[in-house]
């Protein structure tokens, strides 16, 4: 679950870590007081959960409440890459003297968490680790003894951070640590993260993402997790449980497992077709499950063919026979389906289907031949 | 031989008493598996099935002398039991649950790694002998004794690729589902050293997908340190860069986790890569012939 | 750091382990309003550091505030095996079932926190784990790993705790843990825990010993160290930081270093002597350190004659021969004093001693002389 | 030979431009011992009478190849700096610093044993291998090149008897002060089997106190697994019980740690045990004679 920059910087100050004052607005004028509230010159940013809002417009100074309204009109509605601005975040501005770069992850290779510390900060970080791969200073940290003072230093020593900053920097990054572990999170990251001219580091950036399978511990930031999805499909899929997402083909797949559901749209790409989406429903699918994943599916439009993926394990063949019986019923759809059945009950459900089903479903036996023939009816449609 | 799983096995199951423990408890055992016990916090003295409960996994190691267990809890008591399980002693924990916090796994996994124990998981299908027994909850009927080996993050893409390899009349050694999620119990080198070491197993199967660098570390492996033969299979060549796919694991970190790349580094080892299962399975039957 | 029984349950209270409502009373009439604020029947305890209190007549059970009030009067003032009472804890009576014993301490054998729980507490824990180990649940924690919920659970059932009461003793035993370690303590222990008619499992006693050295991580338990010494001279070396222990001889002992302190008793009881306390001016003294220590010394009017035994390593002779003859200028003592100085600058140090000391201080060359010397002043004083 | 300590020591010293750090650094190197660098956060470049200072451990270790660390910050912040100095691959940590909470020693300690690195002290005086170099705070001239080796739980306690020693001609081969707390990084037995392996040494001086159980187990290992005779004193006959005596470590822990039980464990086990300090001089001298 990835959290808005406001989200962050509310979770940043309960940490100690030091954020500029601000306020959420989601209109003009509510941008107007929270401007007032705040005095002085103020930033007006748009909220949304994808990089280069900056250049896009998304990110504005404002000398004035008038104008921080002004610019909040601006930006409220935008689109950037695709993602409609529904908040902004008015903040106090600062007074910059460096960027500086500061993250903890998961390093999944080694098995640890990795922090990563740079004085070139304020741009891309990743331009700078190609380029430049000295000026990124990495650590990693034994997650049963923690992450200690002489590690911050340590980064803090080896980025090269300014000396006036050290300080403040190296209480961040303790800070910032334990905000990683307190709050189950798979990624924390500043950037920039700002020495400023009265001597201060501020976090001006906040960029969390929450491990979901840890939210049940979490209820504060399980109330945080709002939809941020644009597309219909995925909205109702997020709110259905189901994992799906969309790309931009049209044939759409359904499967259990996210291994085979992958394997499942590289067959359909070899076979020249397209895949409409990527959907998994699950490992222990009963018939509400697929019939709820189906709907997801059948709603969109764009999808001319379906191809049904299923290898039953825990998943008994024959419940994915009946959630599809049902789920056709209560959508009506007449597009064609392709079922191939495997695994556990496989007899059971493909006679279901054999015996129930409307015409436009036909079953195959491999999962090969069934991609084949998905692609060609999306092509046929 | 076979790996990890055999007719030594002492199989302890935690969480026996639930629903989904009871049906795959029952299930292994039916397989042929010597399941020994069960553990079920103050159902101590009951049993399932002539399976005797215990209210804690030392109690059922010391009264059974169990050797494996199998975690079957809800994924808010898992991180409790996998260490219960690592503190009662077994040689290997086989971790069935979906959902197991990853700063959880971190710790467990450093913890583990210090010692000498194994711990096959969390959020896998388990493991399969074929004809000698299985821990988890696959589809036995599936899988046929062979000299095959077979290692996946994948549950049901393992459960394919082995009905492709029956239907060129070719079964398992033993086939591993080592998990999908980040942070796993074991990495595909920690399997394919077994493999590498068991004598019935002839080649091995390796079965990947997109995140991380696991396949490239192994694809190294594979070339330093293995004589047997692999054939690999990646999956994830259409799969959105930087979307979560079901498993955590499934998250592209940088470019060494797309599929493309993972393919590359392995066949630049040396390593034959299937574009779908099924010919994954044909290049199984021609490096056997 | 030892705390009182009051402090503990209110540390306990704040990591959410049950304990019986109370209040703290210095007078007869503040427990009077107490229990009358409490309500119902109330038990009335002196708070002291040392056991026994019970069979002392240190509980006392009140069926009304006029009781109460009575019982507080009788306890307050009382001498506990040397200890006054000046503060009883009044708090709610509870109705008993059953009760158990938990504790956690570091185990200094196996280097790791042990935790002990039994079924049969409220009696001598001691007396049960000598004659009925079995009642005595033991568990070493793995202090990176730490406490775990099956940890709890298996003690439960290997204690034989009643079915009706795990749930309770297990949350209790998590709590008790965390307690343990964000307290830095050296020792918690509940004796009794209690099973109540109601069905609750409740902490009804509290003991816990905070680390010394931890204190400058705990502001709020630092606030809680009060003098509980009713000795002049160890209230006096508390304050000035000094560790000294009574004993009950007449032969003064000041040294640097535990160990050597130790043997420096010893050797005086060898010599057929009776050492009057247990004196470490500590590693690094300076004079003024040294001066602090003789004055604590001096002020015992049982000690008959000093035996000073320095080896210096950090600690140099000639500080502490110039802090000697400052004390003596400053207390104007004539009791036998004999002085060993060994180590770092030890002939500058004689020199001092030999030119500019009373007739009253003597020096020996070794330790064995210079303590059957002071022993043998003592007897002649 | 001698142990821990010798002409192969590189040291680097952490805490090096405080007073006591700059002191004794300059100390152990006029001994002889050669220190090679000083860590002092936020002082990289400058030096210390020719010594070079560092900002962290690890660059001082890449930088002058120290093999051996000595802690000398005070105790809040030298939790921190045991790890700084285990994490920089250093053979060898001696903390000189009181004061350090015990839960941090806990969690130290665990960590420590887990790895090949060994930790003196805390609360310790050091090491000194006289006539090849010192690491801590000892008073060098009370040290004289020997066969003896000797370790003790208390500092003066330990220059009492090597002055004994002396007095008697005898000499060291090493002397070491594991410290007085509760939780350090090696105990008697970690020292006594270095001593044992170690062919300069003859005899080894073992000086207890009351509290723990350190002189028992190390009573049990001498008689399991030492050839070279051991001479023990242990301090605290006259201690009261339960109350805390300077060290936290002098704390009374059941009858175990009584100086009459300890006394009385060495004994069974054929190790003699003096009653003062110039009494362990002349057991020494007799065993060697």
């Amino acid at each position: 679950m990835d959290l808005f920059e406001y989200q962050g910087k509310q979770l940043f100050a309960r940490h100690g870590i030091p954020v500029p004052s601000g306020e959420v607005a989601e209109t003009p004028e509510a941008a107007r007081s929270a401007a007032e509230r705040i005095g002085g010159k103020v930033v007006v940013k748009a909220q949304v959960q994808v990089g280069g809002r900056g250049k896009a417009g998304g990110i504005k100074l404002a000398d004035t409440p008038a104008e921080a309204e002004e610019h909040a009109r601006a930006i409220l509605g935008m689109d950037i890459k695709g993602h409609t601005v529904h908040t902004v975040w008015i903040e106090a501005a600062s007074a910059i003297v460096k960027e500086y770069y500061a993250s903890i992850t998961f390093d999944r290779g080694e098995k640890k968490p990795l922090v990563m510390l740079s004085a070139m900060g304020g741009v891309d970080i990743e331009e700078v680790a190609a380029s430049n791969p000295e000026a990124l200073a990495r650590l990693h940290v034994d997650p049963l003894t923690g992450f200690q003072a002489h590690h911050a230093r340590w980064l803090v020593s080896n980025a090269k951070i300014d000396v006036g900053a050290q300080k403040g920097v190296v209480a961040i990054l303790q800070q910032l640590y334990a905000a990683f572990i307190d709050l189950d999170a798979m990624l924390v990251e500043i950037n920039p993260l700002i020495w400023t001219e009265s001597g201060d580091v501020v976090a001006l950036d906040a960029k969390v993402t929450i491990d979901n399978n840890a939210l049940y511990r979490h209820s504060d930031l399980a109330e945080m997790q709002q939809s941020v999805t644009e597309d219909e499909q995925e909205r109702m899929a997020q709110e259905r449980g189901v994992t799906y997402v969309k790309l931009d083909g049209d044939v759409g797949i359904l499967g259990n497992g996210a291994g085979l559901v992958m394997s499942t749209l590289d067959v359909v790409a070899l076979a020249g077709g397209r895949p409409a989406n990527f959907l998994d429903a699950g490992g222990g699918s009963q018939a509400d499950e697929v019939v709820t994943a189906l709907e997801v599916l059948l709603s969109d439009t764009k999808v001319k063919s379906l191809l049904i993926n299923i290898f039953g394990g825990i998943t008994r063949c024959d419940e994915v026979a009946k959630g599809l019986l049902t789920a056709l019923d209560k959508m009506n759809a007449t597009l064609p389906i392709v079922v191939r059945l495997d695994g556990t009950n496989e007899e059971e459900g493909r006679k279901i289907i054999a015996e129930q089903a409307p015409d436009n479903v036909v079953v195959e036996q491999t999962m090969l031949s069934a991609a084949q023939r998905a692609v060609e009816l999306a092509k046929g449609a | 031989m076979a790996i990890l799983v055999d007719g030594n096995t002492k199989l302890v199951v935690q969480g026996i008493t639930g629903r989904e423990g009871t049906f795959h408890a029952l299930r292994n055992r039916a397989y042929g598996t010597n399941v020994v016990a069960g553990v079920t916090p103050g159902k101590a003295g009951q049993d399932v099935e002539g399976i005797p409960v215990f209210d804690t996994v030392r109690d059922a190691v010391e009264g059974t002398g169990a050797n494996t267990a199998m975690v079957f809890v809800p994924p808010r008591f898992a991180t409790d039991a996998i260490y219960e399980a690592l503190e009662s002693g077994v040689d290997l924990v086989v971790c069935i649950t979906e959902g197991i916090p990853a700063h959880d796994m971190l710790r467990i996994y450093t913890h583990l790694k210090r010692g000498d124990q194994t711990l096959i998981g969390p959020n896998c299908p388990g493991v399969i002998s074929p004809g000698k027994g299985t821990v988890g909850i696959m589809p036995t009927q599936v899988f046929n004794p062979g000299r095959v080996g077979l290692v996946s993050r994948s549950g049901t893409l393992t459960y394919q690729i082995s009905k492709e390899l029956a239907l060129l009349g070719i079964g398992q050694s033993t086939v591993v589902g080592i998990g999908g999620d980040p942070i796993v119990g074991s990495s595909f080198i920690d399997i394919l050293s077994r493999f590498e070491a068991d004598d019935e197993t002839d080649l091995v199967v390796m079965v990947g997908e997109i995140g991380g660098n696991e396949e490239e570390k192994a694809a190294e492996y594979i070339s330093q340190n293995m004589s047997t033969p692999v054939v690999s299979y990646i999956a994830g060549f259409q799969a959105p860069p930087g979307k979560q796919m079901g498993h955590a694991g499934a998250i592209i970190t940088g470019s060494s986790g797309t599929a493309q790349g993972k393919k590359e580094a392995l066949e630049a080892k040396g390593v034959r890569v299937g574009t779908n299962p099924t010919e994954v399975a044909e290049l199984v039957r021609d490096a056997l012939s």
